[in-house]
């Protein structure tokens, strides 16, 4: 089967489930045409003639599925609930088919109504035969509660291998509970209803084929998923001729082979550690004087600021990036808040990156597989020297509460797979 | 008197001190002569203080007239089948006399082969071993020597029959008493709370479907059982000598018991 | 974990003695207290072994069970135990005032309520353990309890529930209160020794924190604060005691577990007194009394709970009762943080040194500057601040301030050490700014994003109408025999 | 290379590793001393006592008896209990109860007794027993053979073979706690890699010893035994890099002088003799990673938090504040940048700068 039969094959088989069942899960690794799903199964609904609802997780997610939704069935009438303070964005306003409101009653009867979680949870007194949940494993399992009894039958989408739903506040009194409040929508949803389906996309349409086979072995190791591209199908050209620098170096590696590892002396710093900051800070500038110019299945264009992004695991490092002089278009963020996000080319600072010792925070599988999964081309992943050896010398005391699932992938071996990987594409800095 | 309350007090609290220290340290030596000053101290406050307050009345129960081996006998008898010291124990403690401790029950074993091997078969019975299919004693079980010798032996299965027998027969004795003691119920429904059926998880077990129960599921083991128990015996007559067949064989080989 | 923190556990190191963390006291302090010193059975989940209990720091009363492992002692000394508590929290249930609820009905609330202190988290695990083993006990049937031994067991399941709450005061921990206000030379594992902490905060006479420190790990010279008791005691001391118990119950075997249990509890007890006297001698935080008047409330209602006979509570929590949970605890957590930043400069020196709040100088106001025209035109008084913070708060950013409450502003510019903001709130609604509201030039102020504006979680549906993706209606839960006859051996 | 284990060790049979100990490996592996004293075999219980700083570790009897008690209720009349637990948790049919107590051959036959029996189960299903007591196991742990002895092996039908881990800490509604559970974990995880071991060499297939440990504690405040699986996965994989790691011991030993050993030089009578001063410097030759977590864990705890007081190192306030100081690793030194009275060197300027802007606001804020 090529990939794109494959992958129609698991649309069909969830489309044909979904009236046979209260619930079907769909997992989708990165770029596994999450929201081609979501729309197609929109569609579907909506010709039905039964009213839908469709949750997402944050305005920016709600958005965009708006937009994708009134574009791709420019027949449908869609509303978007939208909470106070919440400024329509242009392409929104633009869409001709869709109402925006605060109210209910003030959409109109749109075929298809989009809202957050947090919107939908003060909506009461109407229920929907059919619900789309997206993101539903960043969703925390009190806010499906929250909204569980608006529809009748529903379809949860999301990706597993993300980062889990968190508290500021410790949840141990719940572990174990099938109900525990601060695991994910699907945990909660599949471990009172084990006989649901659950699908998997099997093919990611982002992740080029230099990505995918890593970022699968890594993260998905029980699963699995192969990249709907092959090894020279998408290209990543600049135009604009180096210097023999190593920023160039690393530059050319990640254009070459899509990963690379741009590395700095062994050192450890604080958080918000100069020289890294700046090295990623230059690479970020330096890659758009090169003139990139990805080329791919869907053709040839040039890669501007805006399809190139930066993360990085802490807030503060995140600001320091910004004020080294990244120009303007380029997003810089977190991994929380690159989740579901795809361009062309990512430039990453390791979250181990300077640290003498690493926390559950730092090992986090899902923050990694979140940042070395949101590019079409190319990752540049920044780092000192000296992460093996953090790794190797790391304690391993987690506590182990009862009637827990076991989560895999282990953060520690996953960090592992992705430098092991990483290291065979190591430019060192000078 | 040498010292005051006071004073010993505070002597008791220094040496105590003292103790602490060495054990922490593992000078055994030292640790073990400061607590015999310890002792001494504590006893001296003890007489001191009973000077002064008149000894209250033991609750202790009336020691049983019967010596200890009796004691077992009569639990045994009970059980029929070959037991740990625990179960004799609890077994003594809800029907009989309710003077039997566990440590009693240590050296008995050692102290009836003795006394066999002095002058075999003097007594009408003897406190012995059950034999594993190795023809070694099993570790911490009982027996009666006029058993026949199918009931001393065991296979891998016997421990599970030997349980559902005596949790049998403990029922049976239950339903023969007019007002069996509350420990005599509750050494019933502890037993019968691990047989399938036999028990409503926490109220009180009823003898006859205990009964019931341990007989249906002895049902499911008892043929295999007996063939194997069969085989062992057979192998202890004609292996072992008189005080062998009784306590047992040394350990040979590992492979022998294993095939 | 911090930097300045940090550098204040290096100062201590150096200088000898602890080093403070904040200006402020944080938590409340009940003019009078009730400590309670637990101490478990070695290799128990819950068993009692005794306990120093009071109110009076000359009088404290001592609780012993001479015999760990006999259930019958065990309820004796519960049921001694609420003698003593009991009538300490009911106390606080006589005298109320009546609160005006903003649309809603006026209700009652205590005037005040109790306060117990334990040493150590571990304490306050042990009380919830024995709450939850002693709440659902019945006072008939097969193993019939007093009537107090349940209702102490809801009451001390309350208090361990409590103490989860940021910001409560009902249950407060020594080793964490302490830990809140000063920062030590050793490590947080090491702080959670109550004697060594002391150590380092207040040094005896003639000895420096870490000497005091090191002899405080000695658990000869300080019996640990419990709930366990030091091996060395139990193997030396106390078994043979027990033991001697065991062979002959007599008054004088009670009489030598409970001289061996004492030396082991008064130092604790003096180490709980000097604790509480030095988080006295810090003054109050602005805050720690509107949480107080929460703690009232919440205790209020529980008593009302108990009052009408409301059953115990249960094992755990339903789906419901736990996303409800949740969001108190979340949002309590989240406004507790505020409070402390908003209360203490101290504190706030923290999020200035991440780059989330200044503080400055005001160098120009413009107090009447308004924004939009005809009747949307709106009031926003414009201030510029100079500071020396590295800040890190971009255009946009909403920001609140310690100095005046209900005031709100929004960043409109950083650049180079000058702040301008608008002022978005708390103004009055005139022309004018109300006198004072608007910080006028010269004046010192401090802005942060961190504000207590939360939105209010939406409504969790009732616990019978639980959803199927939770399981759906959970069984009623009725306090069944195999609770009140579980074993207890 | 075990010819220079042996020599750092000194003339005595080299320590054994129970199971504790080899979970330990994983507490905290970036300790070269600790990991070169693991590898030859040390007693560090006695060196730190020989050097005057014994590890505050005790034991009440309290806890050992109660141990002892509740694990004789769950063996006790053939396993009746963790029969009945089993039926429950793993569905084992009423038939199958047979029962095996290995130690019922002299202690010096015990191991070769597993052996056979574990592989007289693996090969024929019928007529095996359910339950294996006392067994004996080995494991290779850097060249020497450790034996390890699991509660109760229990193997069932259907052919796998599940390690029951019997632990009297209690399960209170369903919940332990979870740093108890975890060295339950992975001390079962020890058990199950050796049983794994074992059927490998027998020309089992290793996959049949299932990675769910069967964890047998009282319930609530009973006696009574539950029963729980327990995924020990996780800690299986640890396990596996912490004794890969230890063969890869040879990397430490090419930075220690010529002919460093930690012999005690004990007398006839086993009382050492080597001067303790000696013994100390010769440890401190191996750099320690000392962090407040030894002091739950390694035996040596004391003795290197001594030596980094002495050193006056950031390590004594724990990982987050070594980590927050930017790797500053001296306390004088990041006070004199916080103080600005020591210039940073090269890399620290950034760690300067946060630590005099933390300095002035303290002085800010308390003046």
């Amino acid at each position: 089967m090529t990939p794109q039969q494959e992958a129609a094959a698991v649309v069909d088989a969830v489309l044909a489930d979904l009236p046979r069942n209260r619930g079907v899960v769909v997992d989708s690794p990165p770029g596994a045409g999450k929201s081609t799903l979501v729309v197609r199964a929109a569609g579907h609904i909506a010709e039905t003639g039964e009213p839908l609802m469709i949750v997402a997780q944050t305005n920016e997610q709600v958005d965009d599925l708006v937009e994708r939704l009134a574009t791709e069935h420019p027949d449908l009438t869609v509303g978007r609930l939208s909470a106070s303070g919440y400024v329509t964005p242009g392409r929104v306003l633009a869409l001709p088919n869709v109402s925006v409101a605060g109210k209910l009653p003030d959409l109109g009867d749109p075929a298809v109504v989009i809202a957050t979680a947090d919107k939908w949870a003060w909506i009461g007194d109407r229920t929907w035969p059919w619900a789309i949940v997206d993101e539903a494993y960043q969703m925390r399992s009190d806010k499906l509660l929250r909204i569980a009894s608006l529809f009748e039958r529903s379809l949860f989408v999301g990706d597993p291998g993300q980062l889990d739903p968190f508290s500021i506040v410790d949840g141990e009194r719940w572990a174990g509970l099938s109900w525990d409040p601060v695991q994910s929508a699907v945990s909660v949803l599949l471990r009172h209803n084990p006989d649901l389906p659950v699908h998997r996309l099997p093919v990611s349409w982002r992740l080029p084929a230099s990505a995918a086979p890593v970022v699968s072995e890594a993260f998905y190791p029980f699963t699995g998923f192969r990249a709907g591209t092959e090894h020279g199908d998408r290209s990543l050209e600049l135009t604009v001729n180096g210097m023999r620098t190593s920023y160039d170096r690393a530059l050319e590696e990640a254009a070459a082979s899509g990963w690379a590892l741009y590395e700095l002396p062994s050192r450890h710093t604080v958080r918000t550690d100069a020289e890294a900051v700046q090295a990623v800070a230059v690479l970020a500038v330096r890659l758009l004087q090169r003139a990139p110019v990805a080329h791919s299945e869907r053709g040839s264009h040039r890669v501007t600021a805006d399809r190139i992004a930066i993360g990085a695991a802490h807030r503060d490092q995140v600001a320091a990036i910004r004020a080294a002089g990244v120009p303007e278009e380029i997003t810089v963020d977190t991994a929380n808040r690159l989740q579901g996000r795809e361009y062309d080319v990512t430039i990453v600072l390791h979250p181990l990156s300077g640290r003498r010792d690493a926390t559950a925070f730092h090992l986090e599988s899902g923050r990694l597989c979140v940042l070395a999964s949101r590019h079409r081309h190319a990752c540049v992943v920044v780092a000192r020297a000296g992460i093996p050896e953090l790794l190797d010398a790391h304690p391993s005391a987690e506590p182990v509460q009862l009637g827990v699932p076991v989560k895999f992938p282990d953060g520690w071996e996953a960090n592992q797979a992705v430098l092991a990987h990483l290291s065979k594409h190591r430019v060192a800095a000078h | 008197m040498s010292e005051s309350l006071d004073a010993l007090e505070r002597r008791i609290t220094g040496l105590r001190a003292e103790v602490r220290r060495a054990v922490k340290a593992r000078e055994n030596s030292l640790a073990r002569s400061l607590r015999g000053d310890l002792r001494r101290a504590e006893k001296a406050w003890d007489e001191a203080i009973s000077a002064e307050e008149p000894v209250p009345a033991s609750h202790e129960p009336e020691p049983s007239l019967l010596p200890i081996r009796e004691q077992v006998h009569q639990a045994l008898a009970l059980l029929g089948v070959p037991a740990a010291a625990r179960l004799v124990v609890a077994v003594n403690d809800a029907f009989f006399s309710r003077a039997l401790r566990g440590p009693q029950l240590t050296s008995l074993r050692r102290d009836e082969e003795r006394s066999f091997r002095s002058d075999p078969y003097a007594r009408p019975y003897y406190l012995c071993a059950a034999l594993t299919d190795r023809l070694s004693p099993a570790r911490g079980l009982l027996a009666d020597s006029t058993w026949e010798p199918e009931r001393r032996v065991l296979g891998p299965l016997s421990p599970r029959v030997d349980f559902l027998t005596s949790t049998m027969r403990v029922a049976e004795h239950l339903t023969r008493l007019p007002d069996p003691s509350p420990a005599a119920l509750r050494l019933l429904s502890r037993m019968a709370q691990n047989i399938p059926g036999a028990v409503e998880s926490f109220a009180p077990a009823d003898p006859a479907i205990a009964i019931r129960a341990a007989r249906a599921e002895l049902e499911v083991h008892h043929a295999a059982d007996t063939r194997q128990r069969a085989e062992v015996a057979a192998r202890a007559s004609s292996q072992l000598s008189d005080v062998e067949r009784l306590f047992g064989a040394a350990t040979m080989s590992t492979l022998r018991g294993a095939c | 974990m911090s930097a300045l923190t940090a550098l204040a556990q290096l100062r201590a190191i150096r200088d000898g003695i602890a080093q403070p963390i904040t200006t402020v006291r944080h938590c409340h302090l009940a003019p009078h207290p009730m400590v309670f010193i637990p101490l478990r059975l070695a290799g128990e989940a819950a068993a009692p072994m005794g306990a120093m209990v009071g109110t009076d720091p000359g009088h404290p009363r001592l609780l012993v069970v001479p015999q760990p492992r006999n259930r019958d002692l065990r309820f004796a000394f519960t049921a001694e135990l609420a003698e003593v508590v009991l009538p300490y929290i009911e106390g606080f249930g006589k005298t109320t005032e009546t609160i005006e609820k903003k649309g809603g009905e006026p209700y009652e609330r205590c005037l005040d309520a109790p306060q117990i202190l334990v040493p150590n988290p571990q304490a306050v695990t042990f009380v919830g353990l024995l709450g939850r083993s002693t709440r659902f006990r019945r006072v008939d049937g097969p193993y019939p309890v007093h009537p107090s031994v349940p209702l102490l067991g809801r009451w001390l399941t309350y208090f361990a529930d409590r103490s989860q709450h940021p910001g409560s005061s009902l249950l407060l921990t020594a080793t964490e209160a302490l830990g809140a206000h000063w920062a030590t030379g050793q490590s947080g594992l090491e702080d959670a020794n109550l004697a060594a902490l002391l150590g380092w905060i207040d040094p005896p006479e003639g000895m420096t924190g870490p000497g005091a420190a090191e002899e405080a790990e000695d658990p000869l010279l300080w019996p640990p604060a419990g709930p366990a008791t030091d091996p060395g005691f139990d193997n030396e001391v106390l078994g043979p005691a027990v033991r001697a118990y065991e062979e002959a119950p007599t008054e004088r075997a009670v009489e030598r577990v409970a001289q061996a249990l004492r030396t082991q509890l008064e130092p604790t007890w003096r180490l709980m007194w000097r604790s509480v006297e030095l988080l006295r001698a810090l003054p109050e935080g602005a805050r720690v009394k509107d949480r107080w008047d929460v703690d009232r409330g919440s205790f209020t209602r529980f008593l009302e709970r108990v009052t009408e006979g409301g059953p115990p509570q249960a094992r755990r929590d339903g789906a419901v009762g736990a996303a409800a949970r949740l969001a108190g605890l979340e949002r309590a957590r989240a406004s507790y943080d505020v409070q402390r930043a908003y209360d203490d400069p101290l504190v706030m020196a923290e999020y200035r040194l991440t780059g989330e709040a200044f503080a400055g100088t005001v160098t120009a106001a413009d107090p009447e500057h308004t924004e939009g025209e005809g009747r949307s035109r709106k009031l926003r008084p414009l201030i510029t601040v100079r500071t020396e913070d590295q800040v890190r708060l971009t255009p946009g950013a909403t920001v609140g301030s310690p100095d005046r409450r209900g005031h709100a502003a929004e960043i409109v510019e950083v650049v180079d050490g000058e702040v301008t903001l608008k002022i978005t709130k708390g103004m009055g609604r005139g022309r004018t700014p109300s006198p004072g509201s608007v910080p006028e030039p010269g004046e010192r102020v401090t802005y942060t994003s961190l504000t207590d504006d939360f939105q209010s979680s939406a409504a969790l549906p009732d616990p019978e109408l639980t959803p199927w993706t939770h399981g759906g209606p959970p069984q009623e839960y009725v306090p069944s025999d195999e609770d009140a006859q579980e074993e207890w051996s | 290379m075990n010819g220079r284990l042996d020599e750092l060790r000194g003339p005595v049979p080299s320590h054994p590793h129970d199971a504790r100990a080899i979970a330990a490996l994983a507490a905290n592996p970036g300790c070269a001393r600790r990991a070169l004293l693991d590898a030859a075999g040390v007693d560090k219980d006695r060196t730190a006592r020989h050097v005057g700083f014994p590890a505050p570790f005790g034991q009440s009897q309290f806890a050992i008896t109660r141990g002892n008690v509740f694990e004789a209720l769950v063996k006790e009349n053939g396993c009746a209990e963790l029969l009945r637990l089993l039926r429950e948790l793993l569905g084992l049919p009423v038939s199958e109860v047979g029962y095996q107590d290995v130690e019922n051959v002299g202690a010096h036959l015990r191991h070769s007794h597993t052996r056979a029996l574990i592989d007289r189960a693996a090969r024929e299903s019928e007529e095996t027993a359910v339950f294996y007591d006392h067994p004996l196991f080995s494991l290779e742990i850097a060249g020497h053979t450790s034996y390890l002895e699991p509660d109760v092996v229990a193997f069932q039908l259907g052919g796998r073979f599940h390690i029951v881990e019997i632990k009297s800490f209690g399960v209170i509604d369903g919940q332990a706690e979870p740093q108890k559970v975890a060295g339950a974990a992975r001390q079962a995880a020890v058990y199950v890699l050796a049983l794994r071991t074992l059927l490998a060499e027998l020309g089992h297939d290793p996959e049949r010893v299932s990675h769910d440990v069967v964890l047998v504690c009282p319930e609530n405040f009973a006696n009574r035994p539950t029963a729980t699986l327990v995924d020990v996965r996780k800690q299986l994989a640890v396990l596996r890099r912490q004794l890969a790691r230890m063969t890869r011991v040879d990397r430490l030993l090419e930075g220690i002088p010529e002919g460093l050993t930690f012999d005690l030089a004990p007398d006839r009578d086993g009382v050492p003799t080597r001067s303790a001063q000696e013994l100390a410097e010769a440890l401190c030759q191996v750099p320690a990673r000392y962090a407040p977590d030894c002091l739950s864990t390694c035996d040596m705890c004391m003795f290197c938090r001594d030596e980094a007081r002495g050193n006056g190192s950031t390590d004594l306030l724990g990982r987050q504040v070594r980590d927050e100081l930017g790797g500053v690793s001296g306390m004088a030194e990041a006070l004199g940048l916080a103080e600005g009275t020591l210039e940073p060197a090269e890399g620290q300027e950034e760690v300067a700068r946060l630590l005099r802007t933390a300095n002035l606001l303290r002085e800010e804020c308390l003046r």
